[in-house]
């Protein structure tokens, strides 16, 4: 396995934290009812979307999900335009057009977020054509969830992205459910990852709540991809904290219980994460507490940025209909 | 009917799947998330405590294939039930939709049938964005072979959805997402009904409002306001989007002489527009003025509150489109428009408002 | 313009992909069968030849992925051109083209484009039947994001081509599968149509028609019927569907008074269902007579000779149309009509007149 | 492998030969340009239609695509309706509203062959859901060729079947084109069965062009399906000898070489499997021809019907639009 330097370790727990810290902030302030749009949070997945992004440049391109603000974050996305996007405000991302479910900050490579199921999937493999096309080395990712891959169009962009050995990732965030539905439910018993076997795809697999183990598979993943040595599926098991979409625990409605939330509690990414960096001496103690201040401090501005910006012109609301 | 029977249309719809359940085994229900604690809203709520998970068909998350299998069952003689939690999920299955479920009987020559409701809702409100909240019942109105509906009432909900479950041809169920908190007074037990055509819910004889879904309650406010100063309004409440049955509006037309639409989606190629030119075909000659169309803007659906204020029809513009049609006296409409307007200030952009919550 | 420059709508249409994709080499071409010997009827003809394998994608069967794949590399500053061999085929992408490719642009506040064109082409005769024939210009037309054109004649179907690649919206462009044999006068070179709208093609003073696509050669014949009688027949070709300028339309009716509209596709919540609304809503003062639409009857396409024999618009459906909406003098139209009815007699009811082979 | 009646064989070859025979009267006769519907012909693929057909019931259910000929007739279609169609009269078998494209008995258990890439996958799969929720033994089967499993509701499909092991069997005829298009510019390297390991379903791969071997795995297949085992995914290799649509030869297109055909065209399925039962003497001499008399008579007698029934009346076309 690949090694990490000190500083590619304190960055990525520094990162979790930080995605953490956001995401309970928002579950701070939901309840005020100033955030007016469905937020489907990451809690408990920062290990994926942080071990991924660490193996990428600026350059390269990411698409998501409804649950996007921490690919978007981990890929560098702007935190003040992404909160200002949540309260519905001109300085959002995307100006108050799409809200949570549609981040995007292309600048940092940060492409869209896409809220139909799979819907983002061949936007990737376009990307990863056009880059190919172009001859530009760049790798484009493609974050999706274990429901993601019922879709038939999941295959569609695997096959084409295969037979052309495209530089793209697809990587699947298996938190065991879709909404509320179990895997069980949805899908026929046998490991994930078979059906990228049927795409004569690279298949890595991996603990997503380790983001090391995230980075080094996705390094090995853009690595292969770049060389144009063709697209890879990478399979992280990760779990979600909250509800599906909104801010609260739901595990009282019984869908799932609470043993098994508390055994992937038990595995938080960036609690062991610290824990292991502590106890093999690469963190300092209290350098998260250093690091929790800063990141309060800039959370708190971010907020402040977002509430206080101004609601879009109702004016504009018909612009960019056409190019 | 007691008078507890007051129902929310949620409650209307999950009562009328049960009724149509019990009444014939064929029917069975199929979604994703179809079995889980937050039921559609409330309108499976129940559903399998009485009927067992046999008759919820829990869903991948593959539409087409979702559909294609309910045809095919359909065309087995079993009679399904599809429940989408957005209109737009169903684009992915339009083929199936269009081709296997709107042709089976027409190219089998009368042999096949494709007996099957999908059920679509339509978002409104809480930043739901471009992609969860498009009104589409025009794009399925185009296919011969499908009916449409978009029910209004919860009375309606309930007797429109099982006549929709015991026709043998697909019919798309289109609710909005509002709509499931209106109430209404709901009789009990299996009845039916049918898909027959508009409903004329407000007698008037100085203007004909014909709206959809939601916009018929953003119609009836209209026409309340509009009484006060002494305009008389029919409100026609279409009801049936597919097979379209003008009848009504056109006996309601010839008698006012006008006519306003207001569609749930796009003006453009909208329901409004076949209205309007079935109108002018047909009752040229009674027509006082030109008809007007309302409906959303020409564009996509923002998220943000501050971008969605002016988005869609209320009783404001309505009023506002009969003073132009009509010229009614503007010292007269502006008094009801400063009601109307501060009224409408009080409530946010993105929540129902609790005037539509009935009972109708 | 030389004289040998009278080509096919298909020669035009592959003499437009080359003369786009050699001016920018962002342009490419996609498709099932793209590469192979049958080239798309022809219309992509040569292209291997000039441009290599590298610019012209062979596709697997699967349409959703297609076009999202086409969105994905639109966003990133390609010009892709997708070909369907039918309508149907995109019912598969539909999500992918009402949502991605509509709407990114405006959901990006601007940033994104998906510069992408989808030609999507509408069967006709020699047994097509149901799912092979289908003209659904009103369902793409209803998304505000897309653009829809539908060329008529050749010089515009390679102009409106070029333009329709150059635009960076996603345009979807409907060729009648008949129209590639027809023939007409076209210029050398790279040249843009605009996608501005409607141009009138016959000048008249009695009586509008309004049509699209295949359906403009029968409305063009009708009117030079109806001119022998000397009733004088202003013919419109609509060209694009969306976004619509109907002002040369309604230019037309404030003049003639008249109005008929001819449908490629069902005339229910089609496209002269939205033209007779606007010319009712723009126009109504102007109107002598309600409008009247055409179009092929609201049923699904069958397959038999024996039963699309009535199935389209013609040249005598429109020509009684006309004599209905004017009041002509039975005697004087009998004549025509027999006429054509006689040569209309004469040729196959299933494969494309030779008549409208043009050159036009 | 499973043991083979006399009667079961001979029985298989007749019908390979009748399809033959009436195929091959198509190609005669379409150039009379009396039947007005594109068609594609099964010549060369007859091994797996009548294979799979024998180890089906009659009240077993097929489900086709746009080359349905075959299938049509092994599942007992009528000759006569099938030309019918084709020649558009009112006795096709859905009275001239469908074509080629269209064929369905019902009667016989062939629900439908429908022309759209993959669309009847999903409608063979709800055919056994339906059946399965009424407690009957039936199968259903679906055809379909090699570019069906591009299709993203191909996927879609097989994952609900495996999930809830419904009585289906997806039959791929697999002859290396889609149109003119090879396998190899379509798809990535590798056994297109792996497709069907990314399920957990059940696979069976053999020589379509060998009539034994097909039903023997079919009715492996069948038995699995009627015994609530779960579906099955069948792969079967064979060759289609004319154009994609339309009576002709084609080769000299380029697009397949000539050397290819020919050695598809040794592994004839109708004449190998007549030698090989003439060698081990389970074929009388002479046998063959009677049948082929027998078989011309009954085309001529069906082209003879079809001919010169009625087109539909033209009143009729819109019937049917509603139920
Ligand atoms: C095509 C489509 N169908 C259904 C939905 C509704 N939906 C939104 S998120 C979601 C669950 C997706 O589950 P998964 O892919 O596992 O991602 P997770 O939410 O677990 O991160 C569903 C079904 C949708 N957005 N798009
Ligand atoms: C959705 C869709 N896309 C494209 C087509 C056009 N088409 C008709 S048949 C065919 C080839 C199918 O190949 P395969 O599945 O291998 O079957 P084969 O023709 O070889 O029997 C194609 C692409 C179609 N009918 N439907
Ligand atoms: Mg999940
Ligand atoms: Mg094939």
């Amino acid at each position: 396995m690949l090694e990490t330097s000190l500083s590619e370790q304190a960055e990525m727990l520094r990162e979790m934290l930080r995605i953490r810290l956001v995401e309970e902030a928002i579950v701070d302030r939901y309840g005020e009812n100033e955030m007016r749009c469905p937020v489907h949070l990451s809690i408990g997945q920062e290990g994926v979307a942080v071990g991924v992004s660490a193996a990428l440049r600026r350059e390269d391109k990411v698409f998501s999900t409804h649950r996007a603000h921490a690919h978007y974050l981990a890929k560098g996305g702007s935190l003040k335009k992404m909160l200002a996007e949540i309260y519905g405000k001109a300085e959002g991302c995307v100006g108050g057009r799409g809200g949570s479910m549609h981040l995007m900050d292309p600048d940092e490579g940060f492409v869209a977020g896409i809220p139909i199921v799979s819907s983002g999937i061949p936007l990737a493999v376009g990307s990863a054509l056009a880059d190919k096309r172009t001859r530009k080395d760049n790798v484009t990712v493609t974050f999706f969830g274990d429901a993601s891959v019922e879709e038939g169009v999941f295959h569609e962009s695997m096959n084409f992205a295969a037979l052309h050995k495209l530089p793209v990732l697809f990587v699947c965030e298996q938190n065991l459910y879709s909404v509320y539905t179990p895997l069980r439910e949805r899908q026929p018993d046998r490991p994930l990852s078979d059906l990228a076997r049927g795409h004569a795809m690279n298949i890595l697999s991996g603990n997503g709540n380790d983001v090391e183990e995230v980075y080094a598979l996705s390094t090995e993943a853009v690595e292969k991809a770049r060389n144009g040595d063709g697209p890879s599926f990478l399979l992280f098991d990760t779990y979600r904290w909250r509800e599906h979409c909104g801010p609260n625990y739901d595990n009282h409605l019984g869908y799932r219980s609470e043993q098994e939330f508390q055994e992937w509690r038990a595995l938080c990414p960036v609690e062991n994460y610290r824990n292991k960096l502590l106890a093999s001496k690469c963190l300092q103690p209290g350098q998260e507490e250093t690091w929790a201040a800063e990141i309060d401090a800039e959370i708190s501005e971010a907020f402040e940025f977002a509430r206080s910006a101004p609601l879009p012109d109702i004016e504009s609301a018909s612009l960019f209909t056409y190019a | 009917m007691p008078d507890n029977r007051n129902l929310s249309y949620a409650e209307a719809i999950s009562e009328g799947l049960k009724e149509a359940m019990a009444h014939d085994d064929s029917v069975f229900i199929m979604g994703q998330g179809i079995s889980d604690p937050s039921s559609y809203w409330g309108t499976t709520a129940g559903i399998i405590d009485q009927f067992g998970v046999d008759r919820v068909m829990e869903m991948p998350v593959a539409e087409n294939g979702m559909v294609g299998i309910a045809v095919g069952a359909a065309m087995s003689g079993q009679r399904p039930v599809i429940c989408l939690h957005r209109v737009e999920f169903s684009l992915l299955a339009i083929e199936q939709i269009v081709n296997n479920a709107a042709k089976a009987h027409y190219v089998s020559n009368g042999v096949h049938r494709s007996p099957l409701v999908i059920r679509m809702v339509v978002g409104r409100g809480w930043g739901q964005g471009p992609e969860h909240a498009q009104s589409l019942e025009s794009v399925f109105s185009h296919f011969p072979g499908l009916k449409v509906i978009m029910p209004t009432f919860p009375d309606d909900a309930k007797g429109m959805l099982i006549a929709a479950i015991q026709d043998d041809n697909p019919v798309i169920m289109i609710e909005n997402r509002w709509l499931h908190y209106v109430n209404g007074n709901v009789d009990e037990g299996l009845y039916l009904k049918p898909l027959d055509g508009p409903r004329v819910i407000a007698e008037g004889t100085d203007v004909t409002l014909v709206a959809t879904s939601y916009m018929t309650l953003e119609a009836m406010r209209a026409a309340d306001y509009l009484r006060e100063i002494g305009c008389s309004v029919e409100v026609v409440d279409l009801r049936v989007i597919r097979p379209l049955n003008l009848e009504p509006v056109f006996e309601s037309v010839r008698k006012t002489g006008h006519l306003v639409t207001i569609d749930s989606g796009w003006v453009t190629y909208g329901v409004g527009s076949e209205i309007v030119a079935s109108v002018a075909e047909n009752c040229f000659s009674s027509l006082k003025a030109p008809p007007l169309r309302l409906g959303p803007p020409d564009h996509p659906t923002p998220s943000s509150r501050g971008l969605i204020a002016d988005y869609y029809p209320n009783d404001v513009k309505i009023i506002k489109a009969v003073e132009r049609l009509l010229q009614l006296d503007g010292e007269k409409v502006r008094g009801l428009l400063d009601a109307a307007i501060e009224r409408n200030k009080q409530l946010p952009i993105d929540v129902a408002d609790p005037f539509f919550k009935g009972p109708f």
